[in-house]
């Protein structure tokens, strides 16, 4: 078992290499699942290990990439589950979604998959790095998938930040490792950090949790890319930045320091401007990316109070189901907006309905319906939250509930439009039992999200899933209220542009880029015209260029060499009269 | 006294041979120039000689040897003169 | 058996030179040849020699006359015989030489032979006279008015500079009575008539070895020489000069050669050095183009000995290794100038034309040569490997020593400027759109032997130690 | 000290074939292809027999002394070890891919030639034991490497040539001025770990002159700011001699001179003492960042390259200059990888030109559906020079940031940061526009070289070796026969720790 | 007194040679002024220099310039038109006036030392062979000098053998049977002289060189008057003139080797034999120089053929 973990991350590289090879070109889709096999038997042995609540079972391989460590405990065995679950769906609708380039979008899918699997596993900086690095930027591959404009303008941005973060990232590192002395994680935790250094980590992943104002590429990205992906991008990548947080910053001295308190105001923060652009969206992919990172404004949340705790550990614990939960309901979101789209299945009346029956009940859960994960998991995080010393009003929370429970219902409203249109007789898309049988997973998915936390608190023995308190179901009560009084009263409709602040952004790029072209352009006429003096001048040097014969000649006329004579024999005489 | 005056009488020619040099225009010029210098520099070896009465035979013999060697010279630089001159005639016609 | 090595020396060129007037044409060549190469034989033999001080005839020094053999006149003999011999086997192959030119050598060569032994200033009078009629002859060799002409301005300031060398020894003899090196060297007071003597011959010498204000008849000579000639002129007659300045200098006026002297000669040096590199960079003619080289290198040695004026005058620096850094220049320049020139003489007879313009295909054509004149120019330059970077090193390391910074970057811009004009040749033979023109027929085997006198410029560099530890 | 002959071998070992080829008439194609890839592996044999010798604590040392104080002297350390196992391995694939390229050009035992005499001049600077040796084969580095970038023998060329020239030997000159000066001040005594130069009494102003002197001497080389011109404009030359101008030989030789001037000459601690590392530092960190601004502008691809390793060699004297073992092993290994990346970067760009005529960035466009295995190469040498993480440059990048926090100064992490954004500007439109660009309608100068390859098999077997190395070299860096090890265990040696 | 206005003469003549611009007046002046400096010598007890001085420096010299002037084209030195030639000015007279000041002085600083070598001399005089001390000096002690000075000699007649080139000049030819009759008679009176030279030359002034000279203006004079004579035409006769050039090195050089044989070291003779050997080299230098200068000159003469020497 022990020397499992190193293969597992590994295979899917294999398996990558495997495409060079022509004829599985061809058929590359199966591959995306067989990559799926090792993780998948390694999460489930991991289930029967005793030992699993209290210690960890880790592998090192000193020879390779600096002497990398990985390990796998509970924390990270839940966010192995996540991964797996979401992967698992998305290999199987890119099964039935993609169909152009499939080679390719196999290598990125590959790619990225082995990086995410490294960093959930990764119990040295150097390999959550490469995991991270390595997940972040074969995704570009997957977003720019479609090669329409759009996508390649997000793609463009997504690089760029992507590549910003990380290269922040490698800094926060490389400092954090010699200030620690070490590459392990685990000694980082207790070794408190000097500041630069843990900004510089801080933001490296900030960019990839979509932090206000560093978020303009969530927007762009998500939608742009293949459904599976985006399933996939909001789905786990995004908790990578959380995850890399607690991973990398130093966890049980964060109490002292003022990060716990900035965390949580940011948290709320992100909760609502997530919310408020996500309002403005018309296309539901954007939303949901919006309402996505209004939900990551949770996790920030989450994480400053995790880290006032003591011991830091067990309150991790409920941030990572918050991350399950979410990962597992936005996944199944973003894949139900592929199958309303899939217009052969939307024509069979009986799926069409079961459909939009999970699609209800994915965002009930979101808005956190008593009775569903979501609901779940708030109450517990926030009655966890109270007892912690710095605490943000238990109204701005109610408040964060409400907006995602207002995004929801927008979201609902606006995919019905999309749906709405009658399903033309889409000419290609006969409905294959394939994707009969990957509709079937997804509502097995819609299952999970409601079996899920009933399963959880037996496991867990604690806690129980009806709170008991109805503030669950004021905020949906409220957010239909809202929408309905404003549908009535036929409100403007504001309009915002994906990406918000990307629009400043741009515009300040275009700016720098005109008034560098200028300077670069006079620096060039510039130089243009030092060539030509220099030639000139040459030529003109050129043409006297007799001066050395005419100086030649005059100096070989005998007046000339025998002034020379007595000039020199009468100041060798001089100067050796003079010194003697 | 007559040893001054002659080493004064080498000195001159010396120097008159140097700016016969100087001025010279033509190849022959240049030549009688450096003999005239050469016989003042031998007037001056013998000067040097006939300081004492017994007049010193070393210097008498190293002006007969420079003796010879002017005369070589001065037949080698006539002959590239003769040889130079007939060159230029050819050249020119 | 040393004396008579020594006297065969002497005596073996100048009777062959003499009986070749009698030998028919046919055989003058073949009786040339092999007179030099014995004299080679001779002169290499004489570099294993102790030092030692022959009087000749039986007559004590102030009398009779002195042959003294110290280290510096070995090596230079040695090297002589070495630049000699190869040059001799090079105009051995050269059919277009005419006959006189053996005798000319020869007796050149003896008259060289004689100039490294003697100890007497009036004997270095005489051979210097033979040596400078010989060569005038060789330079007249060439057919053309140019060559008459430039044969005969080396006439007019070789003979200047002899009357000028021999009115100094005419003062030294009034003042001290003596013309042996050694014993002057022993009486030598700095009062007026010897300043007087020291600075006339010193300037007599500068103007035979062509140093700046002096140099005009250089470029005209050698350039206008038959390759053989050039050669010799270049490397060895000029060296002749420059070891009677060595000898006044560093022995004879020792007492007068002060720093402030040493500066005079400095800056002499600075000026032949970037004027003669200065016309070498601009020159459109090959053969004129080493010429100026020499000029340039000329200035160089001259350097090099008001540096070793200086350590001598300041006496604060260990003085064992002086004389030898002087001599491996003179080496450096000897080897490395000849096989420059030879190689040439071979590209400017098969491209049929002196013009640099005109030889780009002769150049790619005989690869051989190229080389020779590569390793030449890099040894002159004092580039690694090659005797010229030792010399280079050495004479930086004593500039330094004697905190003389302007002869320090003298010393670098000079290389630098040779490296400049050596590159203008060897860019030439790299460049491949010159049109084929028909090439003059020239042996191989004349390239090998500029290849072969390069290569002991670069073989040289090891057999260092020998030459700074042993001699 | 046993002076053996070992040295002296693996100089010989390229000098002799190279003056043997000289002679190799024009046709005998076979013969002259044989004694080069002969040469190549003896050599690498020699030097990996000898790395073996220097694990188990065997010393090589052969000296001839030349004049009084002064010997020509070849030592065997693990320094030089480091930097001959670089020359010997690439020297090979570089002779491999340069008889595939130069398949019908003329004057090939010519280039050959000198192409192995240059490759011994480099070994020579690797082995020598003392700055006078050092500077001995330095300029004839020089030398040797002329005609080769002239070797088109076309007016650029010859252009480009005479700017080499201008800068090289005036910077040989300056370089030998400095060590005139040494040698008056101290004399010439081998390198040792620690410098000899600590206790030497010397005026700190001397100190301050040689090293500039000698910096200056060396940095043309290096390419340090001001003197990197010639870099760019010797991009004229063929393919294979940019290659072994850039990753195996003359930048090299500048950069392992920096390393030897500043840890055997004057001791690390000394240096950093009386400050002339703080010189190094801003003056490396500022080509750094130079070199990479500029190469975002070139739209000659090989001209774009040439300023990316202006860049990139800056960092070996960085590495050194953070006077830190962390800082010392991540200059050092760096000088390794980026020779193996550069030289991938540099044999592709030649596939590009001699199969397809590319030589602008703007007509790299749709090239890796042409030549797949080319820009595959390509890729993992862009990427490995960006320093992604499983590639040869994560690793040196990654101990540079250790030195730099070492050494206090953070200024330098941000430089890595800012250089690696810029490296990614420009080299990854060049891989976007080369896999995901469409390509045009006729290449400029399509050639089939080869029936069953992309191009001449010759030409992509050693750019698709070395991208292996580029990744094994990052992969597997724990293992102690990657240069890693090898450099650890040298610093501590070097250190004393 | 004398030596006061000779001095001036001479000095007024060099002066007038140098500063003339008709080369003939110039050769002329040249000429009485070798005569002048000649008879200043006899005034500075050197006799053998100014019997040197007469018969070569002026007599030979005249005989060779006045030959070579015959075939220059233009007869006077006018400055030729248009050749900018930097003037003497100022500058170079101040370099020259004190140029001959520093002379002067030095000269004046020595003219009382006493330093001479002739104590040596005579104190060797008895086993050098010879009784006259220039002699004994020229022959014996400082031999190799005289060698190489012959040896000068030789090469540059080598050159000028080399240089010869036909000469173009219509030929003027010498009247009469006067001359003919004339040189008859004189002949054999010059040749006597010249042996007595060299005979006389071992005991008082004289010797290889004047005696040589003397032969010289005999062999001219038979050439002058085509009577035959040196003409190479015969076989017999071209070898040895030949043989004559070459002898004078040779002979001493090859006494000088000998000289290493028999202990006296190179250019030394044994004591006893030291007389009998400088004869031997005296008469052979003599019949060189003589032949030596007489085909100087005749070769310079316009109507000389290539066939005669």
């Amino acid at each position: 078992m022990q020397h499992m973990i190193g293969w597992v991350w590994l295979w899917p590289l294999g398996v990558a290499v495997l495409l060079a090879w022509p004829l599985l070109r061809r058929r590359a889709m199966p591959l995306l699942l067989l990559a799926l096999l090792p993780a998948w038997a390694l999460w489930g042995l991991a289930w029967g290990l005793p030992d699993l609540a209290m210690g960890k079972i880790d592998q090192a391989w000193s020879f390779w990439l600096l002497g990398s460590q990985w390990r796998l405990d509970a924390l990270s065995h839940s966010w192995l589950g996540l991964t797996l679950v979401v992967w698992t769906l998305a290999a199987l609708h890119s099964l039935v979604m993609v169909s152009a380039h499939q080679a390719r979008y196999a290598l990125f899918f590959l790619l990225s998959l082995s990086g995410s699997l490294l960093w959930v596993l990764a119990a040295d900086a150097v390999s959550f790095y490469l995991g991270f690095s390595l997940m972040s930027l074969s995704a570009w591959g997957l977003v720019i998938h479609e090669g329409s404009r759009k996508a390649q303008r997000a793609g463009r941005w997504y690089l760029v930040l992507a590549l910003i973060g990380e290269l922040t990232l490698f800094v926060g590192v490389v400092a954090r490792a010699a200030e620690t002395g070490t590459t392990t994680l685990s000694e980082w935790s207790s070794v408190p950090g000097a500041d630069w250094v843990l900004i510089c980590l801080w933001l490296g992943l900030a960019i990839k949790v979509g932090v206000p104002l560093l978020h303009v590429w969530l927007p762009l990205a998500h939608p742009a890319a293949p459904v599976p992906a985006s399933a996939v991008l909001s789905g786990v990548m995004i908790k990578a930045g959380v995850i890399g947080w607690w991973l990398l910053l130093p966890g049980e001295v964060m109490a002292q320091t003022a990060w716990p308190e900035f965390m949580l105001w940011l948290g709320v923060l992100t909760m609502f401007y997530g919310a408020v652009f996500g309002l403005m969206q018309s296309d539901p992919k954007t939303l949901l990316a919006y309402s996505s990172i209004s939900q990551m404004g949770w996790l920030i949340w989450g994480l400053g109070w995790v880290w006032q705790m003591g011991t830091p550990e067990a309150g991790m614990l409920w941030l990572s189901a918050f991350a399950l939960h979410h990962g597992l309901v936005k996944g199944g979101l973003f894949l139900s907006v592929g199958w309303v789209k899939q217009s052969a299945l939307m024509a069979q009346p009986g799926l069409r309905t079961a459909t939009w029956m999970g699609v209800g009940v994915l965002a009930l859960a979101l808005a956190g319906l008593p009775l569903t994960s979501g609901d779940w998991v708030k109450t517990a995080l926030k009655a966890e939250a109270d007892n912690a010393g710095a605490v943000v009003p238990s109204t701005l929370l109610w408040l964060g509930g409400l907006a995602t429970a207002l995004l929801m219902v927008r979201f609902v409203a606006v995919l019905r439009d999309l749906g709405g249109h009658k399903p033309t007789a889409a000419g290609n898309q006969t409905l294959t039992g394939m994707t009969i049988g990957v509709w079937f997973s997804w509502i097995a998915l819609v299952g999970l999200v409601l079996v899920w936390p009933w399963w959880q608190t037996s496991h867990w023995g604690t806690g129980h899933v009806w709170s008991g308190s109805v503030q669950g179901l004021a905020s949906v009560a409220t957010a239909l209220l809202l929408v309905w009084l404003w549908r009535r009263l036929r409100w403007p409709e504001w309009e915002a542009p994906p990406g918000d602040v990307l629009v400043g952004y741009q515009w300040l790029g275009a700016h720098a880029h005109r008034v560098f072209k200028q300077r670069h352009r006079s620096w060039r006429a510039r130089k243009r015209l030092a060539a030509r003096h220099w030639r000139h001048w040459q030529t003109a040097r050129l043409l006297k260029s007799h001066w050395r014969t005419r100086w030649e000649t005059r100096l070989s006329q005998w007046s000339v060499v025998t002034a020379g004579l007595m000039l020199v024999a009468l100041g060798l005489v001089a100067s050796v009269w003079v010194t003697v | 006294m007559s040893g001054l005056i002659y080493s004064l009488c080498a000195l001159g020619l010396v120097m008159i041979g140097l700016y016969g040099l100087a001025r010279a225009h033509h190849g022959l010029q240049q030549l009688l120039a450096i003999n005239v210098m050469s016989a003042g520099v031998f007037m001056l070896l013998l000067t040097m000689a006939a300081r004492h009465p017994p007049a010193d035979a070393v210097p008498q013999a190293l002006v007969l040897t420079g003796i010879v060697v002017a005369i070589s010279a001065l037949a080698l630089g006539l002959a590239l003169l003769r040889r130079l001159a007939a060159e230029e005639a050819e050249s020119h016609d | 058996m040393t004396e008579w090595g020594l006297a065969l020396l002497v005596v073996w060129p100048l009777l062959w030179g003499a009986l070749t007037m009698v030998v028919p044409a046919r055989q003058v060549t073949v009786a040339g040849g092999l007179a030099a190469l014995v004299t080679a034989g001779l002169g290499v033999w004489a570099v294993t020699l102790s030092p030692q001080f022959l009087v000749l005839g039986n007559w004590s020094t102030p009398l009779g006359l002195g042959w003294r053999l110290d280290g510096m006149a070995q090596s230079l003999i040695g090297v002589t015989a070495v630049v000699g011999g190869l040059v001799s086997v090079y105009a051995w192959l050269d059919k277009g030489l005419p006959p006189t030119f053996w005798g000319l050598w020869l007796g050149a060569w003896g008259a060289m032979n004689a100039l490294f032994l003697t100890a007497d200033v009036f004997h270095f009078y005489v051979t210097l006279e033979l040596l400078s009629v010989a060569s005038v002859a060789m330079v007249a060799l060439t057919p053309g008015a140019g060559a008459t002409r430039a044969a005969f301005r080396y006439l007019l300031v070789s003979l200047t500079g002899s009357m000028l060398f021999l009115l100094g020894v005419a003062l030294l003899y009034g003042r001290y009575g003596v013309l042996d090196m050694t014993l002057l060297a022993a009486q030598m007071t700095p009062d007026w008539p010897s300043m007087l003597a020291f600075a006339l011959m010193t300037v007599g010498l500068l103007a035979k070895t062509a140093v700046f204000p002096l140099h005009g008849w250089l470029p005209q000579a050698h350039a206008k020489a038959l390759t053989a000639v050039s050669a010799i002129l270049s490397a060895l007659v000029i060296k002749a000069a420059f070891y009677g300045l060595m000898r006044l200098w560093l022995e004879v006026f020792g007492p007068l050669a002060t720093v402030s002297a040493s500066w005079v000669l400095g800056l002499l040096a600075s000026a032949a050095i970037f004027w003669g590199g200065y016309q070498a960079l601009k020159t459109a003619r090959l053969k004129r183009l080493v010429a100026w080289s020499t000029v340039a290198q000329v200035g160089m040695l001259v350097l090099a000995l008001a540096l070793v004026v200086q350590a001598k005058a300041i006496s604060s620096v260990p003085s064992v290794h002086l004389w030898q850094g002087l001599v491996w220049l003179i080496a450096v320049h000897a080897l490395a100038k000849a096989a420059w020139f030879l190689a040439a003489g071979t590209v400017q007879k098969r491209a049929d034309s002196d013009y640099l313009a005109q030889i780009g295909f002769a150049l790619h054509r005989s690869p051989i040569s190229v080389v020779a004149m590569a390793l030449a120019v890099i040894s002159l330059a004092g580039l690694p490997f090659t005797m010229g970077f030792l010399g280079k090193w050495w004479l930086l390391s004593l500039a330094w020593e004697l905190q003389a910074w302007a002869w320090l970057l003298v010393s670098l811009l000079g290389s630098l400027l040779t490296m400049a004009y050596g590159w203008r040749l060897l860019n030439l033979s790299l460049v491949n759109r010159g049109l084929p023109q028909a090439l003059k027929p020239v042996s191989v085997a004349r390239d090998w032997v500029a290849l072969c006198l390069a290569l002991l410029g670069v073989m040289g560099g090891f057999g260092g130690h020998w030459f700074w530890e042993g001699v | 000290m046993s002076s053996s002959f070992w040295p002296l071998a693996v100089l010989m070992s390229s000098a002799l074939p190279g003056l043997v080829i000289f002679f190799i008439p024009e046709t005998r194609r076979t013969l002259r292809s044989l004694l080069n890839i002969g040469a190549a592996l003896v050599k690498l044999q020699l030097v990996v027999l000898l790395l073996l010798g220097l694990y188990a604590g065997e010393t090589y040392h052969w000296q001839w002394s030349l004049m009084p104080g002064l010997t020509l002297a070849l030592k065997v350390d693990a320094l030089a070890g480091l930097f001959l196992i670089l020359s010997a391995v690439l020297w090979l694939l570089t002779t491999l891919y340069a008889i595939g390229y130069l398949e019908h050009s003329p004057h090939r035992s010519r280039f050959f030639g000198f192409f192995s005499l240059c490759v011994s001049a480099t070994a020579g600077v690797a082995m020598s034991a003392n700055l006078f040796t050092f500077v001995i084969f330095y300029e004839l580095l020089t030398l040797a490497t002329w005609p080769l970038v002239v070797h088109r023998g076309t007016p650029q060329s010859l252009a480009a040539g005479r700017v080499y020239l201008r800068y090289t030997l005036i910077s040989g000159s300056v370089l030998l001025l400095g060590a005139v000066i040494l040698h008056g001040l101290v004399g010439t005594p081998d390198f040792v770990p620690g410098g000899y130069l600590a206790d030497q009494g010397v005026a700190t102003v001397w100190l301050w002159v040689v090293f500039v002197l000698l910096l200056i001497g060396l940095g043309v080389k290096a390419a340090l700011l001001p003197l990197h011109g010639w870099l760019p404009k010797a991009m004229v030359a063929p393919a294979p001699v940019s290659a072994l101008l850039h990753a195996v030989a003359v930048v090299k030789a500048g950069a392992f001179g920096i390393v030897r001037l500043v840890f055997e000459v004057y001791g690390i601690e000394f240096a950093s003492e009386i400050g002339v590392t703080d010189l190094l530092l801003v003056l490396a960190a500022a080509t750094i960042v130079y070199g990479s601004w500029r190469a975002l502008f070139e739209t000659d691809l090989k001209r774009r390259l040439a300023f990316s390793t202006v860049s990139q060699v800056s960092y070996v004297a960085l590495g050194v200059a953070l006077a830190g073992p962390f800082g010392a092993i991540g200059g050092l290994i760096h000088i390794v990888h980026q020779g193996v990346m550069k030289i991938t970067l540099f044999l592709s760009a030649g596939n590009y030109a001699e199969t397809l005529g590319i030589h602008k960035v703007s007509e790299m466009s749709g090239v890796g559906q042409r030549m797949p295995w080319t820009t595959a190469a390509f890729t993992l040498g862009a990427l490995g020079m960006i320093g992604f993480p499983p590639l040869a440059g994560f690793v040196s990048k990654w101990y540079l940031g250790l030195g730099a926090w070492e050494a206090g100064a953070n200024w330098v992490l941000a430089v890595l940061l800012v250089s690696g954004l810029l490296n990614a500007a420009y080299f990854l439109p060049l891989l976007y526009r080369a896999w995901f660009g469409p390509p045009p309608p006729a290449w400029p100068q399509p050639k089939t070289l080869s029936r069953v390859f992309e191009t001449h098999g010759l030409l992509l077997f050693p750019p698709l070796i070395t991208a292996m190395l580029v990744v094994l070299l990052g992969l597997f860096a724990g293992l102690n026969i990657a240069t890693l090890g090898w450099v650890q265990w040298l610093i501590h040696r070097e250190f004393g720790l | 007194m004398l030596d006061a206005i000779l001095t001036l003469l001479i000095l007024a003549l060099a002066w007038h040679c140098v500063r003339t611009t008709d080369l003939f007046e110039a050769i002329v002046v040249f000429i009485a002024l070798g005569m002048l400096v000649a008879l200043a010598w006899t005034r500075l007890q050197a006799p053998d220099a100014a019997l040197a001085e007469a018969a070569i420096g002026a007599g030979l010299a005249g005989a060779l310039l006045l030959a070579s002037l015959r075939q220059m084209p233009e007869m006077s030195a006018t400055r030729a038109p248009g050749a900018k030639t930097t003037g003497l000015g100022w500058f170079w007279w101040g370099l020259w006036g004190a140029l001959g000041l520093a002379l002067v002085s030095g000269v004046a600083a020595i003219q009382t030392t006493s330093v001479s070598l002739m104590p040596q001399v005579q104190a060797h005089l008895s086993d050098s062979g010879v009784t006259h001390p220039v002699t004994a000096v020229l022959l014996n002690f400082r031999a190799l000098d005289t060698a190489l000075e012959l040896a000068v000699l030789l090469w540059a007649w080598m050159a000028q053998k080399q240089l010869f080139v036909p000469g173009r000049q219509t030929v003027y030819p010498l009247q009469g049977q006067v001359l003919k009759t004339a040189v008859k008679a004189l002949l054999p009176l010059m040749v006597l002289v010249a042996v007595y030279l060299l005979w006389r030359g071992s005991s008082a002034p004289g010797g290889a060189f004047q005696s040589g000279a003397v032969l010289a203006s005999a062999w001219l004079m038979l050439w002058l008057a085509q009577l035959p004579g040196l003409s190479r035409k015969q076989g017999g006769m071209r070898l040895g003139i030949q043989a004559g050039w070459l002898g004078g090195v040779t002979v001493f050089l090859l006494v000088g080797l000998l000289g290493v044989f028999q202990g006296a070291g190179f250019m030394g003779y044994p004591p006893d034999q030291a007389g009998a050997w400088i004869l031997l080299i005296e008469s052979a230098a003599a019949l060189s120089i003589g032949l030596l200068l007489a085909s100087m000159v005749l070769v310079s003469m316009p109507d000389f053929q290539e066939g005669t020497l």
